[in-house]
């Protein structure tokens, strides 16, 4: 088991795309016409949003990868994917409320169908922890935890499209999409998001990393008979 | 956040541009700091198992550690006896598994 | 004290074989009705907290009949919350009284459980819309519940089925870890926000007074494709909560 | 009939059955010691195919478990500490509903509830009835299937003399198809079950401590075991 192998590299690379992104968007991206500066927050808010979606699915693929090896570890790997995703989501949804203030004067909007969608999904992933801790045998409760992380990871997507389904006018600014930006933006916002994605995979290799030495440590204890 | 916003300039939204990657920021260096607590604890764990990787083992399943492993005195010499006569207690004790779990067939 | 041990022949020997899913399904759905039949423990509560509901919805919001939106969002509430009490119960005995074990040790297919006990909560959902839906109609609907009933009748039919689906997935996902009444709504609840949403958004407008309207179908897509989806999700994942 | 070599099985990181290596020939019986905890249940679920084995080879009648569990479950019945039995139900109502789940035919529940004595109190939900029947309607229904291994935890803990005079033939040496009915039995009792036994297994913390033919076996080495 490597610890922290690549670690290093990782993290270098992670504080470079940011230095790299944060001077895009600070610097390069230009100022958009709508809503000026404060559309500076996409930057931040989208990718972020993005990565962390995409984490709870890749714990859910991580999760199914646990069921049919039975590898202990690949629950740990989902364990932590998903529990990253978490802190990263809290993140989403105070930079999305700080947005949505500024844009349209109020801290939440039920018209945002992606913010409505992403407080649904955090409220399903907040019960993650509390069901792990809840199963005392280890063994069952990664059973258990990866059942969830899977059937989780299917709600995702269809979440998002009985939400947006439900909306039922078009939202006046485009909060998800990025596909017709100007290149400058579209540019930025890809510095962003590969930049948020490394951060993620930092994140999650260290919080491996740690955990997997815990492990260890017990596991030493134990074999030199100190428990 | 209110009061954060409002010290800032309005009118160009940099206030809650600011506040939005403060945020952020501040959310990553939580996790930082919680991650910090937990290293140290697990360094006070190793220099623990360290320590008594220094004594003699009590029944060694394993080597115990290498002989050139004693370092830090300091802490070797007060080895923490308190786990040893307990482990005696577990094996030639009236209950050789105590933490045995009579729970598994219960939960099962 | 006894003559005759009874051990069986060799032609009663070779008569026992494995029953198939159909029959497996049979046995364990006749079990469970069977139990609450006796111990009424589910349906009842379920169908009384439904009207206590509506009751409770008449003082707080102040209303004595409602319509469209507002009627389609307490009608489905309230169903949701009283399928809750019934998937808090729905494994309870069978983990408490080891009938987990005794399914474990049959020769039959697994999934039989989830079948069963889906089918099992449909049955009790189905109940429990039979009396809620008429006290709706009578305590708080505005609009005539006759001319909406057809339409009512498919989205419900479509929403019980995600609702005992996903009910029974996380009903057996919470019933062996502590806290399991409290863990069995904290994960429905979420997971069940988009039958919520295709349920009181089709039914809104049949109860509308205002702009009555039909059925929409892209809200029937959605809850059958909800039912699809994790239909076959808890299939594939439900062996492994019974395994240890 | 039972080969086991080398099983393991834990409990999070710790051994609750540690390398233990037996064989036991059809048609005998094994019984196994141990006080609380030395893993005489986890031994005989990990029989009845209720648990996986971490480790070692396992193979019960003929079929290596965990692969092919599907093929000996229904030819194995478990008497353990739960009845595995609805209090809701009757005697005969929970009878019929295992019977179902076996394929067996509902004669053979009235045959059974005719040799425990319970043909009066069949109809009564089994929560009116006192221990002792509930034992012997849990007795009839390890045995309904007329299972090949019978495994029996602790069996006569909650019997009464007369209880276990009716349940002998059902579940005694000698029972079964073709009168070769091969058990395990534990026991936590030093002085119960060493005259069932053909094989004794003396489990402490999860090790074997004694495997011997049970002729052989001083009354006084099983009494050591609980020591």
């Amino acid at each position: 088991m490597p610890i922290g192998r690549g670690l290093r590299t990782l993290s270098i690379s992670t504080v470079a795309a940011m230095g790299v992104a944060l001077g895009l968007v600070f610097f390069y991206a230009p100022i958009e016409a709508e809503e000026g500066f404060l559309q500076k927050i996409f930057y931040l808010h989208v990718p972020l949003a993005i990565v962390s979606l995409c984490g709870f699915v890749l714990g859910g693929l991580m999760a199914i990868a646990h069921l049919r090896t039975r590898d202990q570890r690949w629950d740990l790997r989902s364990y932590v994917t998903i529990h990253m995703s978490l802190i990263l989501g809290v993140v989403v949804l105070l930079t999305g409320a700080i947005w949505a203030r500024g844009s349209w004067g109020h801290w939440w909007v039920w018209s945002e169908p992606t913010l409505v969608s992403f407080l649904i999904v955090m409220l399903l992933y907040a019960t993650y922890q509390p069901l792990r801790f809840a199963i005392e045998d280890p063994e069952r409760q990664a059973r258990y935890a990866s059942v969830f992380a899977i059937t989780a990871g299917a709600f995702v997507p269809m979440n998002f499209l009985a939400v947006r389904l439900s909306s039922s006018y078009l939202h006046p600014r485009v909060l998800g999409s990025s596909s017709n930006l100007p290149p400058p933006m579209a540019l930025t916002f890809g510095v962003s998001l590969g930049a948020m994605a490394l951060l993620f995979a930092t994140l999650c290799s260290y919080e491996l990393a740690a955990k997997r030495t815990r492990i260890l440590l017990k596991s030493s204890s134990r074999i030199l008979g100190y428990r | 956040m209110n009061s954060l916003a409002a010290t800032l300039p309005q009118g160009t939204g940099s206030g809650y541009v600011a506040a939005a990657y403060i945020v952020f920021f501040a959310i990553v260096l939580i996790y930082v700091a919680i991650m910090a607590i937990r290293l140290s604890r697990v360094e006070r764990d190793v220099r623990e198992l360290h320590a008594r990787a220094g004594q003699p083992p009590q029944q060694p399943p394993q080597p115990a550690a290498r002989p050139g492993d004693v370092g830090e005195p300091q802490l070797a010499e007060q080895p923490q006896l308190g786990a040893r006569p307990r482990r005696q207690d577990e094996t030639h004790g009236q209950t050789p598994e105590p933490h045995t779990p009579v729970r598994e067939r219960e939960t099962v | 004290m006894t003559d005759n041990p009874p051990t069986a022949n060799d032609a009663r020997r070779s008569s026992a074989r494995p029953p198939g899913l159909a029959a497996t399904v049979g046995a364990l759905l006749g079990k469970d009705l069977l139990v609450e039949l006796r111990t009424l423990e589910s349906v009842p509560g379920m169908s009384l907290f439904a009207v206590s509901t509506f009751v409770v919805f008449h003082f707080a919001l102040n209303q004595n009949t409602v319509s469209g939106d507002e009627a389609a969002g307490i009608l489905w509430v309230t169903l949701l919350f009283a399928a809750m009490l019934g998937v808090n119960r729905l494994f309870v005995a069978d983990a408490e009284q080891g009938g987990f074990d005794g399914f474990l040790l049959a020769p039959v297919d697994r999934s039989a459980m989830l079948v069963a006990k889906a089918l099992a909560l449909l049955a009790y959902l189905i109940v429990l819309e039979l009396v809620a839906v008429p006290a709706f109609g009578l305590l708080l609907l505005g609009s005539p519940l006759g001319q909406a009933l057809p339409g009512l009748l498919a989205v419900l039919a479509l929403a019980d089925v995600g609702i005992a689906v996903i009910g029974t997935l996380i009903a057996a996902l919470a019933v062996r870890t502590r806290a399991r009444d409290l863990l069995g709504p904290l994960l429905a609840l979420p997971l069940l926000v988009p039958v919520v949403i295709g349920g009181a958004r089709a039914s809104s407008p049949l109860l509308s007074i205002v702009h009555p309207g039909g059925l929409q179908l892209r809200w029937l897509g959605t809850l059958g494709l909800y039912d699809l989806v994790f239909g076959l999700i808890a299939y594939a994942v439900f062996d492994f909560l019974l395994e240890d | 009939m039972i080969e086991l070599d080398g099983l393991v099985r834990r409990y999070g990181e710790r051994e609750v059955l540690s390398d233990v290596s037996l064989s036991l020939a059809g048609g005998q019986t094994l019984v196994v010691f141990g006080c609380n905890g030395a893993g005489k249940t986890t031994l005989l679920r990990v029989l009845a195919t209720l648990l996986r084995p971490h480790a070692g080879e396992v193979e019960v009648l003929g079929c290596r478990l965990p692969d092919d569990a599907w093929q000996v479950r229904g030819r194995i019945g478990l008497l353990g500490h739960e009845p595995l039995l609805y209090r809701e139900l009757t005697p005969r109502e929970n009878l019929r509903f295992h019977a179902r789940l076996h394929g067996v035919g509902t004669e053979r529940v009235e045959e059974l509830l005719a040799a425990v004595g319970l043909v009066d109190r069949a109809g009564e939900p089994l929560k009116t009835l006192s221990r002792g029947m509930v034992q012997r309607v849990a007795i009839c229904r390890a045995v309904l299937h007329d299972p090949e291994l019978l495994l029996l935890d602790e069996p006569w803990v909650s019997l009464d003399p007369a209880a276990r005079e009716l349940a002998w033939p059902l579940i005694g040496a000698g029972t079964g198809p073709d009168g070769r009915r091969t058990r395990v039995i534990s026991s936590h009792d030093p002085g119960g079950g060493l005259a069932e036994a053909d094989l004794v297994l003396g489990l402490r913390g999860g090790r074997v401590a004694l495997l011997r033919e049970a002729g052989s076996v001083d009354p006084s080495e099983i009494t050591e075991l609980y020591r």
